[in-house]
């Protein structure tokens, strides 16, 4: 449907761009590496979006998934935070200008070993961003290791070393920390990554997005709940995903029987097609036990999980101006000369 | 090397016949929590506002409520305001600490005690005064809950009494501390006039120490070097903080809320032209600080000892991918939590170089409240200027004590944004590269996330880069980049704030101090020349990378002492280890107790070695 | 100052009528992820089964697949094994980097290129090889996929034919690498032998260099130092080992894995008496080392710079609440997240002193794999004799890359615990004091948590302390412990290791070096005396603080040169600052472009200044 | 019921000690801080189980909750930590010495705030240890700011400052990182923390008790659900906890009706007499959706949130032997010089 706003002269979008518009640097990633597919969403739907790409903020930590920012939106201006931090830096340059469309990715490793503190609390302030988990259940970049979202009896590659822990579920820890979008997918569902994506780009806040997102390299072997066989073959979509943009409305008959229709702050729409399963994304304590119950038996449930379009991001609960704090001029950022004087006269 | 008495302080002291008059050091001893402060408070500005100079350290412990404090002030006509051993008055409000206050009294001196702890006041080498609190304050105050706290501002009366401090001045006080607190103000008041009522009726008079009215606080003002501090960044033009509570460097942020919250709101939408966030951790609000410097907010952050610990992974990415951050380190007693309510300047080596790799910091170092006013201001301009991690050195002494000060001079220059290239600039360039060196100083030129050209957008990284900002593993580049860092550390020598220079005529001895020892450093250069004959030069440094003026100095010296408020002589080690071939002049004088340093610690320790 | 071809080398080259024998510089240039890494292998080991000493140094980029990879091998039969800048033989493997990689072949050395490249093979100064191995591969390997991974032995044939390398070397070169499995070592022989075959029937014969048998290596062994660091901590008897991974440093940890999984687990009940966790991030895994080494286990944690940053505030906590710990450091390129892939030795200042307030610890810092494996022993003994972090500086070169050494020595002397009491001591004694000076070393005796005796228990802290254990904010207390520690530092000083002194008859010129420089600066020695008739004495430096013996060094030698691979001369400037008086003597030669220093580096420096 | 074991001479316990042989040192905490009674109780805890104090390791932060491990159990080691990081020193030492009985003190600050992620991390690798959060929605220590438990809403004392976050609920977290002891409590109901604090002593895993613990000096005015008056007023207890230790088995019958039995791995038995409640502990998406209910509409449930003992401790996952690996001898941590030969010959 969204394919609507391709209909412009040479695949130009609604601002006059074309989709090399949206490219970025070549990719060192591994061939075949799930990172990759994700990055094409992520300019298929900037693309389709027609997001100006000079507004884009793109964050990331370290990591295989982490290097990818340099691979979309060359016009964007992109950060490689240290490992594990993007969320803290994602917070303050969110703060210092409320204009910036955020795209975050990170790695399961960045965000749910050595960032999970900070990637916790950053969703629980809600500041308003696309936060993509490029989700491998290992450490690409390092070779292989066993992230937190590593199998629960996992062998390490070439080892004895078995991984004792369940994995952490960053879509429930999300959920609980006050998260009003999150998803799950995955990368070679490309069709469903784009969408969740454009969607997210539309939340008014934090969007988290769990993508499995297969590491060719170190951990595609067979048991890998994480390899590209595996994914393929388990995926289970809990409906089909589609979006549209609020100046893109598109007067379709959404039959409630087939569709569920979440309404974005911004009249934008996100459809999701009824399924096998009947599910409402709008519903925390359902989505926590859809998750548990995953967890429990290796479901791999995809779409949206959890929505609540109704959130107010960090910038606004900070009655913070909408114009960006980081160009204000002295006369607004220079308390005058009057108040000055009044202030040294109160320690007189 | 504990100070102690002097020759000449002891002959001082006998000459007990007429008074010394506007000089006295009053160090009141009490619980923490129970109030004892705003007492304090009173007696200080009382003497402040008979135009006596003063100031006063709080000593307490780390804790919130029970536990021994202690409250010095020293007041003194000619305006010798440091730490000093010697304790002239002694009021004694504390069961658990009583022995060892009353020790502390010098000879000669006065002890004003609780009645309840008089058991203690067996020395017949001082003046002792017996104090029943407890009825006093029965009188004065019928809210039995409230009397554990009002009972401490009875001494302010008594001690004015004594000491002839005017009534209407303590009244002054309670009015500016109680502002706008009718009823509060009231019952203060009372409770003094009831001190100091039966102090006259029930105390012969002394005639040791006695203060009156003079003019030397004419113009000035009382405030906290953290205080100073966030207004500097209020004036600064600061946009974004972000902190995570640690003594002493909380109250920073605490009175930057304050600030923010009256004067930087927009007036028609009500809404904030700034965020200042409390975050989760260290690393987190070091890390925002980051991010909205690399987006373009004027932004810092504010911590001490274990949070400088933390912030080292991201110092050292704002050193490398050249993102301005403004780090305000309060020292605190360390290593480790340390003593976290004691002072110190431990953090010097460590910030210089923080971070693991081949990196160096920008350090300002104020010596006063007033310039940690102006380096807060300074440090938010040379972050963007030099486009790096600026740390502004405090410690708790400065920060969290009551220094009397000329009022701050108004911003005066306006406030510089650094090389950013803007959208317009860019089309007029045609692009840019990031990390060019094209001006010869070092400092590339950069552009704001959300620059409206297409040719504004680069990739910051901690990684390798080459001047385009592309990431590049090749040896010659690596090293062109960190040549060119160097290279700016040069140009950052060139404008951080030039050292202070006192000369004297045919003095051969230098002194090299900084930050909150330059009150005891030149009392002690007083003491030096007055009482030893011994002349001194005095060269405080305010920066790290040291301006030229420094070596300078120390070659014009045969001798120059630094003083380090930290075992490890940290700064004299630095200078060693960097203007190598002057090392064989530079001398040590460390203090590292946790107190602030006073003027004996410097003269002792410089003698001795004189001696030597 | 990149080296650059001396003189004297010129001249060797001219003389290309007979052949340089057993004296060559290969590199092979492929792609990483292709499987090259194990036909690099098999060429070093049967450059050394022939009894030829090498040495094998990996140029890898901070990625998976894909980019550009580089494998130097040096053989030497004097057995200079440093880094050298001078290529005698290429092998070029990739299209992406053919063109630098054929320009970086010395003048009258060889190349072998890949026939697909062969447009890139222009020169005329150089003998040039092309290889069909498209052709070859198809030969040998049926499976197309394998096809990509094989390709690669056969270079190592090739190889072998032109220069001399015997076959029966390279089979057993095969059979060491694939140790245990017969397809993959027939497929690779066959690989092998397919390319030297093909080199026989189809390459005209070079007499440029050779390499012919020779018993140079004879009882040697092949090992990287993260691998002898493992051994080390393995017969160093640690019990817990928490890490985060790490690029260069995560090896250490995985191959110590291996071996507890093999040799420490109980051979009854197959219980492990040992842990390792792969914690977190590095915050948990020092938080583990040291909860494991305040329980009384020997603990350690490997990491590079920004896990040093990390782990900044944990090593505060050791240092002053005196809990044994140990970090190795397997140095990499920094500041930042830098270059993960390249060397350094940017952490020596940073370790020295990491942490807020005063604090130093002791550095052991290996400078062959002989020592990464005695030095982790030892700084586990250290760390509990101690009771304090103990840091092991290796780096990458060192850490990753392939050493030729003698046989480690077995553990000489039994493992010692340090000063622990146990519930019999403490009825012999009735008490104990944690951190009192008994013996005057500045070590207290300890107990550990669970000794069965109501008078064994103590609390740890970071805040400060008396002698007891007990909080105390007082003055006297906080100076008494940080100058005990001051204390246990000298301490520390006497009990790391000497340095390695080599003096030469009548040198003036002192040389000053630590870790990997160590080759390079042997062979810059050797150059500099044979070839520029300068003679140095050399001390290399095994450990911070420096034992007496390098003030004594200092003090002989008019001139000392102080090595460092780090931009800042962190060596010298430490030296400097604290051996202030001998500053003048010394001077520095740095090295910090990612690659591991090479002698040329150090020759030229050090000429440049003494002409001076 | 467990009282029984005081029936010893004198008040002597199972092992002969008096309950002052559990003391420790002077609080300095401000008079009437929630931390007192905590310490009170556990002191009362561990000498009602005839806990051998010599055997335990005490574990804290830094905060004022985390000084009060010096105030009890004098006979025992104790560590204060880093802020935040008493997670990962009691996973160390836990692994040094499994025969160790561990009791951690926290802050809602300490572990919620700059501990979180850390804190997540050990409980999902299960050390042996009673982890107790004395939860007083502020940092204490430096005057009382604001932490990550914060009631959302609440004004900052004597400043505009008003807090905007969600509080963070440990317990439900803990939950989601699959402890298997989570339990909330209030430190004035004494004898549910004292019987609490028992059961948790004998969870073969980590057990997470969050206790409201007034801060009477910055965070007990009106409107602060962490303010003594509050607590008293609107707990709700989810039952009436009892435990009865293996060594001490009563055998009254419990009528299943009433009361709802735990059995512990160590053959102990925790007994929960139903209130108005019928509350199933072992049900986690019940218990989750409790704790859902009640951060919705701040009910203060307190009692055993969630309980499963078949729980496997890390120690156990990680294989190791019984004894501690902290003095295991020479002879066993060394390898033989044959083994070592051995190696030695596999690099020639
Ligand atoms: C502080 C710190 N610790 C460790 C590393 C090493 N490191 C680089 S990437 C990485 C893990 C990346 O894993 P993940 O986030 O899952 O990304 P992936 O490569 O799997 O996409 C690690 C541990 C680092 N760069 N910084
Ligand atoms: C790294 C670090 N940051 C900050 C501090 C300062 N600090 C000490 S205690 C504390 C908060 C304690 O709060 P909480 O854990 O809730 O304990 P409470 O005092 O409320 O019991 C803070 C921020 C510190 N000691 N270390
Ligand atoms: S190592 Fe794995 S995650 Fe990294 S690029 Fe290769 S396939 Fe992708
Ligand atoms: S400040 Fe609060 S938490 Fe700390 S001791 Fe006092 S009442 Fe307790
Ligand atoms: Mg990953
Ligand atoms: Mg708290």
């Amino acid at each position: 449907m969204t394919e609507a706003v391709l209909d412009k002269p040479k695949g130009q979008n609604r601002i006059g761009l074309l989709l090399s518009d949206y490219k970025g640097a070549e990719s060192t990633l591994c061939a075949g590496c799930g990172h990759d597919a994700i990055t094409s969403s992520i300019i298929k739907a900037c693309h389709e979006l027609g997001i100006e790409p000079t507004g884009v903020a793109k964050l990331s930590g370290i990591g295989c998934s982490s290097k990818t920012p340099n691979y979309f939106l060359n016009q964007a201006h992109g950060i490689n935070a240290v490992h594990g931090r993007m969320s803290a830096i994602a917070t303050g340059s969110s703060l210092a200008n409320r204009t910036l469309t955020n795209i975050g990715v990170s790695g399961d490793g960045d965000t749910a070993s050595i960032g999970l503190g900070n990637f916790l609390h950053m969703v629980r302030r809600n500041i308003r961003m696309t936060y993509i988990v490029e989700n491998n259940g290992c450490y690409g970049l390092t070779k292989g290791q066993f992230s937190a979202t590593a199998d629960k009896g996992s062998l390490k590659k070439g080892g004895k070393e078995i991984n004792q822990n369940e994995p952490v579920d960053i879509c429930a820890l999300a959920i609980q920390m006050g998260c009003r979008f999150v998803a799950r997918s995955f990368s070679g569902d490309t069709n469903q990554v784009r969408n969740l994506i454009k969607a997210a780009m539309n939340h008014n806040g934090t969007a988290v997005l769990d993508i499995v997102s297969p590491c060719v390299t170190f951990n595609n072997h067979e048991g890998s709940t994480k390899s590209v066989t595996y994914a393929r073959l388990h995926e289970d979509p809990l409906h089909e995903v589609d979006f549209i943009p609020h100046f893109d409305p598109i007067t379709v008959n959404y039959d409630a029987g087939t569709y569920t229709k979440v309404e974005m702050h911004d009249g934008s729409l996100i459809t999701l097609k009824k399924l096998a399963h009947d599910y409402d994304p709008s519903d925390m304590d359902r989505a926590m036990a859809l998750l548990h119950e995953a967890a429990g038996n290796g479901h791999f449930y995809t779409g949206l999980i959890y929505c609540r379009p109704d959130s107010v991001p960090f910038g606004e609960q900070k009655n913070i101006v909408d114009v960006p704090l980081a160009t204000l001029p002295e006369s607004v950022t220079r308390p005058s000369r009057a108040v000055f004087n009044q202030l040294m006269a109160s320690f007189k | 090397m504990p100070p102690t008495m002097t020759a000449t302080e002891a002959l001082v002291e006998e000459l007990q016949d007429r008074p010394v008059v506007n000089d006295v050091v009053i160090n009141v001893a009490t619980v923490n929590g129970s109030g004892s402060q705003s007492a304090n408070f009173i007696l200080l500005r009382a003497l402040f506002s008979m135009g006596i100079p003063v100031s006063g350290k709080n000593l307490f412990p780390s804790n919130i409520e029970g536990l021994p404090t202690w409250f010095t002030i020293r007041a003194n006509e000619d305006g010798w305001l440091a730490q000093r051993a010697r304790t002239d008055v002694v009021i004694a409000m504390n069961a658990r600490t009583v022995a060892e206050d009353v020790a502390q009294v010098h000879p000669g001196g006065i002890l004003i005690i609780n009645e309840a702890l008089k058991a203690h006041a067996t020395r017949d080498d001082i003046l002792t005064y017996v104090v029943p609190y407890g009825e006093i304050v029965k009188q004065v105050c019928e809210d039995t809950r409230l009397r554990k706290k009002i009972v401490n501002v009875i001494y302010t009366g008594v001690v004015a009494r004594l000491l002839g401090i005017e009534m209407d001045a303590i009244d002054a006080a309670i009015d500016h501390q109680f502002g706008g607190k009718p009823k509060a103000i009231k019952m203060n008041r009372d409770a003094a006039q009831a001190g100091y009522d039966w102090a006259g009726e029930n105390l012969e008079a002394q005639n040791r120490y006695r203060v009156q009215r003079s003019n030397k606080t004419d113009g000035k003002m009382i405030i906290e070097g953290n205080e100073a501090t966030a207004i500097g960044m209020l004036f600064g033009g600061v946009t974004v903080a972000a902190w995570y509570p640690i003594t002493p460097s909380s109250s920073v942020c605490e009175y930057l809320t304050g600030y923010m919250e009256k004067y930087r709101h927009d007036a028609e939408t009500g809404k904030a032209t700034y965020a200042i966030v409390q975050a989760e951790d260290e690393i987190a609000s070091i890390g925002m600080v980051l991010g909205a410097g690399w987006a373009g907010a004027r932004a810092f952050t504010a911590t001490s000892g274990p949070g400088i610990s933390l912030m080292s992974e991201m110092t050292g990415l704002s050193y490398f991918a050249e993102i301005p951050a403004v780090i305000v380190d309060v020292q605190r007693m360390g290593p480790s939590t340390g003593l976290p309510t004691r002072t110190c300047q431990g953090d010097i080596a460590k910030t210089y170089q923080l971070s693991h790799g081949d990196c160096k910091h920008v350090l300002l170092i104020p010596g006063n409240v007033g310039e940690c006013y102006e380096f807060a201001m300074e440090a938010l301009e040379l972050a963007e200027q030099l486009q790096t991690m600026i740390f502004l050195m405090s410690d708790l002494d400065l920060g969290m004590n009551k220094w009397m000060a000329d009022p701050f001079n108004p911003p005066s220059k306006p406030i510089g944004r650094g090389k950013v290239l803007d959208a317009k600039d860019l089309e007029r360039l045609g692009g840019f590269q990031r990390y060019g060196d094209v001006d010869g100083d070092g400092i590339g030129y950069r552009t704001l996330p959300g620059t409206p050209n297409n040719k504004a957008a680069y990739f910051t990284r901690g990684t390798g880069h080459n001047a385009k900002a592309e990431y590049t593993e090749k040896a010659a580049d690596w090293k062109t980049n960190m040549d060119r860092l160097s290279h700016k550390f040069e140009t950052a020598r060139k404008l951080v704030p030039a050292s202070i220079v006192h000369e004297t005529d045919a003095a051969t001895v230098g002194v090299l101090a900084y930050g909150s020892s330059d009150d005891a450093v030149q009392e002690a250069r007083h003491i030096l020349q007055e009482r030893h004959g011994v002349k001194t030069d005095y060269i405080r440094v305010r920066a790290l990378p040291y301006p030229a003026d420094v070596r300078a100095f120390i070659e014009r010296h045969p001798v120059v002492y630094v003083v380090d408020q930290n075992r490890d002589a940290q700064m004299a080690t630095i200078l060693r280890g960097e203007l190598f071939d002057l090392s064989g002049k530079i001398r040590s004088i460390r203090h590292y107790d946790g107190m602030p340093l006073d003027a004996d610690t410097v003269v002792q320790q410089l003698l001795h070695q004189e001696s030597r």
